[in-house]
């Protein structure tokens, strides 16, 4: 038993925001069109990728996720214009303080993804996915919050 | 606690054969807030509904969950379904377990783990669902067209001819905009005024327009169905009510033999009298006075017009008016103008009256331009043998400071049209074009552009011209290159004639900025989307209509400014609007009004209020943000861009979005 | 303001202490008639005659950078008349005032007390005349008008261009020159060749080629009615000189004319 | 990085302009005063480098003809500036082989009376390093 629990394949849990417009409708397309990609990956839909908050990413990786990925509107088509571009330099701005708390860079990526695009969403999840179980189980991050 | 129906579609075995639906069913029952799960063949069928409603009446749902396939499919399905049976719609929720797990995965086991994990996300969700009601507002039935050009007459008389009251704000003296300046158009070759004085009358006599000519917009306020707009009628000086139009005044007025006023409308190529109409056509028929050149008004002395005038209309007391008129909707026809030709000195336009542009020939060529449609140098009055035409000047350059990066769109086809009209005026001339790229898409575009060399053998060369050099014997000495044939040449020319690149009219950044309409780096007015809203601003209410919007020929500018009138009256149509209710709320207890939402809002829809809070029990006035819900879209850059989590969005809160995190992390 | 005339800093350039000593001559005395002095900078280098051909050079640039430090320490704007130290001594400025590669890399070579970084205005002499002094006062100043005398500036590329950099004039319709030529009392000869060039340092070897330039410059300046032509530049003069085209018209630089209409050409 | 996209890259850098922004609208060619003696024309040095056609450009004659009016750096509408990729491909020559266009040895015979310091420095910058 000991030994099955060592040769079991270690299975990451990865959190995807997808906005409503673009790349919730590309995951939709890499569905039909039986694009696969690991099981891993549980997509939340936002209404845009400028819709996500940096606290839902803290929370996810305090809950346990290995990866968090947020997929949006290529620049410029974004369905509210300037969202996308909200949401990227926000994110640039946290990853490169999750990496000083701890959450190495590779843990978390912004990608543009359109309705047109199944199979590079599947491809962005699956190469996403190898990332993820390269590095290995997350370091779950304490609860950020103030408590006195 | 909610009591929550949680359904699970088979569909057929599209889900089925991958995810365990019996399993999930099982799963998820004892989930927080579930009182009943089941399983069906096709959930979306009529059975399937019929499912739903029975088990909502039975168990007294107050939330639903539907596994099956994705939202974007079916949701509006089992909303109205759920909204049939007397529950609000915005309390359902939809599990993508077909696009998004059992389409995706092989193995059965896991699909179905993943099927239950984003049920469970989506129960979770339900559980803090509240009922959303969609807002309504009411609709002012009347329609703004800033613009009195092509574009926003065939859009007013759209909108009117629908049964809707139009207004249109020009601020010139007369509608018509730069269409009433060209002579011929391409690439039929019919008359520009023939096919536009009649349209310009038709808006002039229609009930529903009413006009605002020499006027300007002020100030805009309100929102999509409830616009408040502040017109600045100018001056006229001369009473419109009384005025006949018989142009006694302007053939009077001292100034027109002496004074050098340049006219705008034949761009500066004859003098206008101080009192003026632009041009013979003009509507309305009532002249203007120009005030900053008028004897009288400079100096209080002449007043040969009010002397002359037989209907006694010339007022020099008349003074500028500010009326107050609501609108449901706005459309922007601004359109465009040619690019100032300083920063291009080497094409030698500021040291040669010989050297011209475009719009220039346009009037040279009108039988009722200055020189009465005969083409003539303006420094000789001799008529030109050799023409050169120069393409792309100041259109697709990378320096910005110079010109503009874009394509101008028309300028190769109306410089054929130009060509083929001289030569058919004058079959001795020897016309010469020098292109860096023919660019002729469009209906009978290219086959025009082909007469030109076939039938009319205009010389085209690739190559941009280097320099113009105007010579000692009067004539201009183009130099240039023969880039497929490797040679430099140096052409003599009687007359040279710039394709000047088009850009917005100046003035379209200072409306766009009162209509919140976003503009892109060009100062063209951008879509809502650039393929499937092209007519529409992102900010609603607000539409597009010709140049304003990008580099357009008569044709598309026509088929666009209708397109935008259909969606006016689409808009005007409506008694009430229905409003997005998934949209941001501002708790004010929390807002320090420091006004960084309003600042990543992309519709304006953010402002800010004085308002009376209690906290800890003290009373204190604060400046909090105000989300007016007509215009707001829910995008939800405010929630996340607020430093003090004031702002939220309804149907995505943040406690929503968290509570799916913490299911699928669970 | 007696006595405390204004002092410019002077960087006068390896042709004008030799063979273009009538441009720096007449400049001096011209400039005391109209109330400022040229203070020539203390071992100036040559500044190359050509601004380096590649953008990652430095040590072609230092001999530009000390004179402009230099002018600096003096808390004065320095001031050329050659149009090619003109055009060296403007661009390396921007250089050091824009790329910060190519200041960095100056300033470790040449290891001024307090780093250089394109502080210092460089003008040309006319700039000083339309800019400082204006052309309406210089014309006041002018005791023998040069009437009657039609004139063609010839500007060449090196004043000029690149128009952004040296923001001298508009490159391709300028008329600063044309400015200075009315406020002397003469008529200016507008023609399309005044800023193109003459055949530059390819006189060296191909003077055949140099020939057909001036040629052409001759052509179309007289042709509009020049009777002659000035130039800020000693190697146009050269070229101009040189050539054997039928139109051929006298040049002069452009302080030679000053200091005759302000009377100070004799004893210069 | 390939060899070819290292010359170009080097070009690049030498030159501070980016020949990939070249529309070949020709007006460098149509405003070059030295065209007849340029045996490669303005506007071709852009596709020559992107083809990497780097020894032709080299061997050329052009490269030594270009007055350095800058003329076509001035009205370039891409700002490609093609006087600067001359210019470039100049240094490239100088610095592989020490520029072989001028020897001091020729110069006291090319020496006349009236001939300007400005002349001489200039041709030496232009046509060695």
């Amino acid at each position: 038993m000991p030994m099955n629990e060592e040769n079991k394949e270690f299975r990451p849990l990865i959190v995807a925001f997808c906005c409503n417009w673009c790349s919730y409708a590309g995951a939709d397309l890499a569905g039909s069109s039986r694009l696969s990609y690991p099981a891993d990956v549980k997509i939340i839909r936002v209404p845009c990728s400028g819709r996500v908050n940096p606290m839902f990413i803290l929370r996810a990786f305090e809950r346990g996720a290995d990866g968090v990925i947020i997929c949006g509107c290529h620049p410029g088509d974004c369905h509210y214009s300037t969202g996308n571009y909200y949401a990227r330099r926000r994110m640039a701005l946290l990853f490169s303080m999750l990496e000083y708390i701890g959450v190495e860079n590779g843990r978390t990526r912004v990608e543009w993804c359109s309705a047109a695009e199944g199979a590079k969403f599947s491809k962005t999840m699956n190469e996403f996915c190898e990332k993820i179980k390269s590095l290995g189980e997350n370091v779950r991050l304490g609860d950020l919050r103030c408590k006195n | 606690m909610q009591k929550i129906g949680v359904f699970v579609c088979h569909c057929g075995t599209n889900i089925a054969a991958t995810v365990d639906v019996k399993k999930v069913v099982e799963l998820v029952r004892y989930e927080p807030g579930v009182v009943f799960a089941d399983d069906y063949m096709y959930m979306c069928s009529e059975a399937g509904q019929e499912k739903i409603i029975e088990a909502i009446k039975e168990y007294k749902l107050t939330g639903l969950v539907i596994c099956s396939c994705s939202p974007r499919m079916h949701e509006k399905t089992f909303r109205a379904c759920a909204e049939k049976a007397g529950l609000n719609p915005y309390m359902v929720e939809v599990a993508n377990i077909r696009e998004q797990c059992s389409w995706i995965h092989k193995d059965k086991e896991e699909a179905t783990k993943k099927a239950v994990i984003l049920a469970r996300a989506a129960i979770a969700k339900v559980n803090l669902n509240t009922p959303l009601k969609e807002g309504e507002s009411p609709v002012t039935k009347r329609a703004l067209v800033i613009g009195g050009g092509i574009a926003g007459i065939q859009t007013a008389l759209d909108i009117a001819d629908a049964g809707y009251e139009v207004d249109i704000v020009e601020k010139e003296p007369s509608i018509g905009g730069r269409m009433s300046q060209f002579d011929k158009t391409f690439p039929t070759l019919d008359c520009a005024s023939c096919i536009l004085t009649p349209k310009m009358v038709e808006v002039n006599q229609h009930p529903n327009i009413t006009l605002y000519t020499y006027s300007e917009v002020e100030k805009v306020s309100g929102y999509v169905g409830n616009f408040d707009v502040d017109i600045r009628k100018k001056a006229r000086s001369v009473d419109a009510d009384k005025c006949t139009g018989c142009g006694e005044c302007s053939a009077k007025c001292p100034l027109g033999k002496i004074g050098n006023i340049p006219s705008e409308f034949d761009r500066g190529l004859r003098n206008r009298p101080a009192i003026y109409m632009p041009f013979a056509q003009a509507v309305p028929a009532v002249p203007v006075i120009d005030r900053a050149n008028c004897t009288y008004f400079k100096t209080g002395k002449c007043g040969v017009c009010a002397k002359i005038c037989p209907s006694k209309a010339v007022d020099y007391e008349q003074q500028d008016e500010i009326v107050t008129v609501k609108y449901g909707a706005i459309v922007v026809a601004t359109g465009f103008d040619i690019i100032n030709l300083d920063k291009f000195g080497e094409y030698a336009y500021n040291e040669s009256p010989d050297v011209i542009t475009s719009i220039e020939l346009e009037r040279l060529m009108n039988a009722a331009g200055p020189t009465g449609g005969h083409l003539e140098r303006m420094s000789d009055h001799k008529q030109p043998k050799d023409i050169v035409f120069i393409q792309c000047v100041g259109s697709r350059c990378d320096s910005e400071e110079k010109g503009k990066p874009y394509c101008s769109k028309v300028c190769c086809m109306y410089t054929a049209k130009h060509a083929m009209l001289i030569k058919d005026h004058w079959p001795d001339t020897n016309i010469t074009v020098f292109y860096i790229d023919v660019r002729t898409p469009g209906k009978n575009f290219d086959e025009f552009y082909r007469r030109a060399v076939e039938q009319y053998h205009v010389n085209y060369i690739k190559g941009q011209v280097g320099k113009v050099k105007p010579q000692p014997d009067g004539t201009l000495l183009v130099q240039a290159a023969d880039l497929l044939d490797g040679k430099q040449i140096n052409m003599k020319a009687d007359m040279v004639v710039l394709a000047a690149a088009i850009e917005p009219n100046p003035g379209v950044r200072k409306i766009a900025t009162m209509l919140t309409a976003s503009i892109d780096n060009n100062n063209f007015l951008t879509e809502a989307h650039a393929k499937l809203r092209p007519v529409e601003s992102p900010t609603a209410g607000i539409f597009l209509s010709g140049m304003a919007q990008g580099p357009k020929d008569i044709p598309e500018t026509v088929s666009q400014a209708g397109a935008a009138a259909v969606k006016v009256i689409g808009l005007l149509a409506k008694d009430h609007l229905k409003t997005n209710p998934c949209t941001a709320q501002c708790d004010t207890l929390l807002c320090n009004g420091c006004s960084t939402c309003a600042n990543v809002c992309p519709y304006g829809a953010i402002t800010y209020d004085d308002v009376q809070v209690m906290d800890h029990g003290l009373r204190e006035t604060r400046r909090v943000a105000q989300v007016n819900l007509a215009l707001c879209q829910g995008c939800g850059a405010c929630t996340s861009a607020c430093p003090s989590g004031a702002m939220d969005l309804q149907g995505f809160s943040n406690r929503q979005i968290t509570t799916e995190v913490d299911a699928i992390c669970r | 303001m007696a006595g405390s005339i204004m002092k410019y800093s002077y960087y006068p350039g390896c042709t004008l202490k030799n063979k273009a000593q009538d441009l720096d001559k007449y400049a001096r005395s011209s400039a005391l008639a109209l109330g400022f002095e040229l203070v020539e900078i203390p071992e100036w280098q040559c500044c190359g005659g050509v601004y380096p051909l590649g953008s990652d050079e430095i040590a072609t640039k230092l001999s530009s950078v000390r004179a402009l430090n230099y002018a600096k320490e003096q808390g004065q704007d320095l001031i050329t008349l050659c149009s090619a130290c003109h055009h060296v001594l403007k661009r390396v400025n921007d250089d050091m005032k824009n790329v910060e590669d190519i200041r960095t890399r100056a300033n470790n070579y040449c290891g001024f007390e307090e780093a250089y970084a394109g502080e210092t205005k460089v003008l040309h002499f006319l700039e000083v005349l339309r800019d400082v002094i204006g052309f309406d006062e210089l014309a006041k100043k002018v005791v023998n008008p040069l009437e009657g005398k039609k004139i063609g500036a010839y500007y060449g590329c090196l004043t000029l261009r690149p128009g952004k950099i040296l923001d001298f004039d508009d490159p391709e319709n300028p008329k600063i020159m044309e400015d200075f030529i009315r406020a002397l009392g003469a008529e200016p000869v507008i023609y399309s060749m005044r800023n193109e060039c003459c055949g530059g340092y390819t006189s060296l070897k191909d003077p055949e080629f140099t020939k057909q330039r001036t040629e052409q410059i001759f052509d179309d300046s007289t042709g509009f009615g020049a009777d002659c032509l000035i130039t800020a530049c000693p190697l146009c003069m050269f070229n101009l000189n040189k050539s054997d085209a039928k139109t051929k018209v006298p040049v002069y630089y452009f302080t030679e004319l000053l200091a005759e209409a302000l009377g100070v050409k004799e004893g210069a | 990085m390939t060899e070819l996209e290292k010359k170009i890259e080097l070009i690049k850098e030498i030159s501070g302009s980016d020949p990939y922004k070249c529309m070949r609208c020709g007006k460098c060619t149509a405003s070059c005063p030295a065209y007849s003696e340029m045996d490669i024309k303005p506007h071709q040095f852009a596709s020559y480098i992107i083809r990497g056609d780097l020894d032709e450009l080299v061997e050329s004659k052009a490269a030594w003809k270009c007055l350095g009016c800058f003329a076509c750096i001035e009205r370039c509408p891409r700002d490609v500036q093609p006087g600067k990729l001359v210019d470039a491909t100049r240094q490239i020559v100088a610095r592989q082989r020490g520029g072989d266009y001028l020897q001091p040895e020729e110069v006291p015979e090319l020496l006349t009376e009236d001939l300007p310091q400005q002349l001489l420095v200039s041709a030496f910058r232009r046509y060695r390093r």
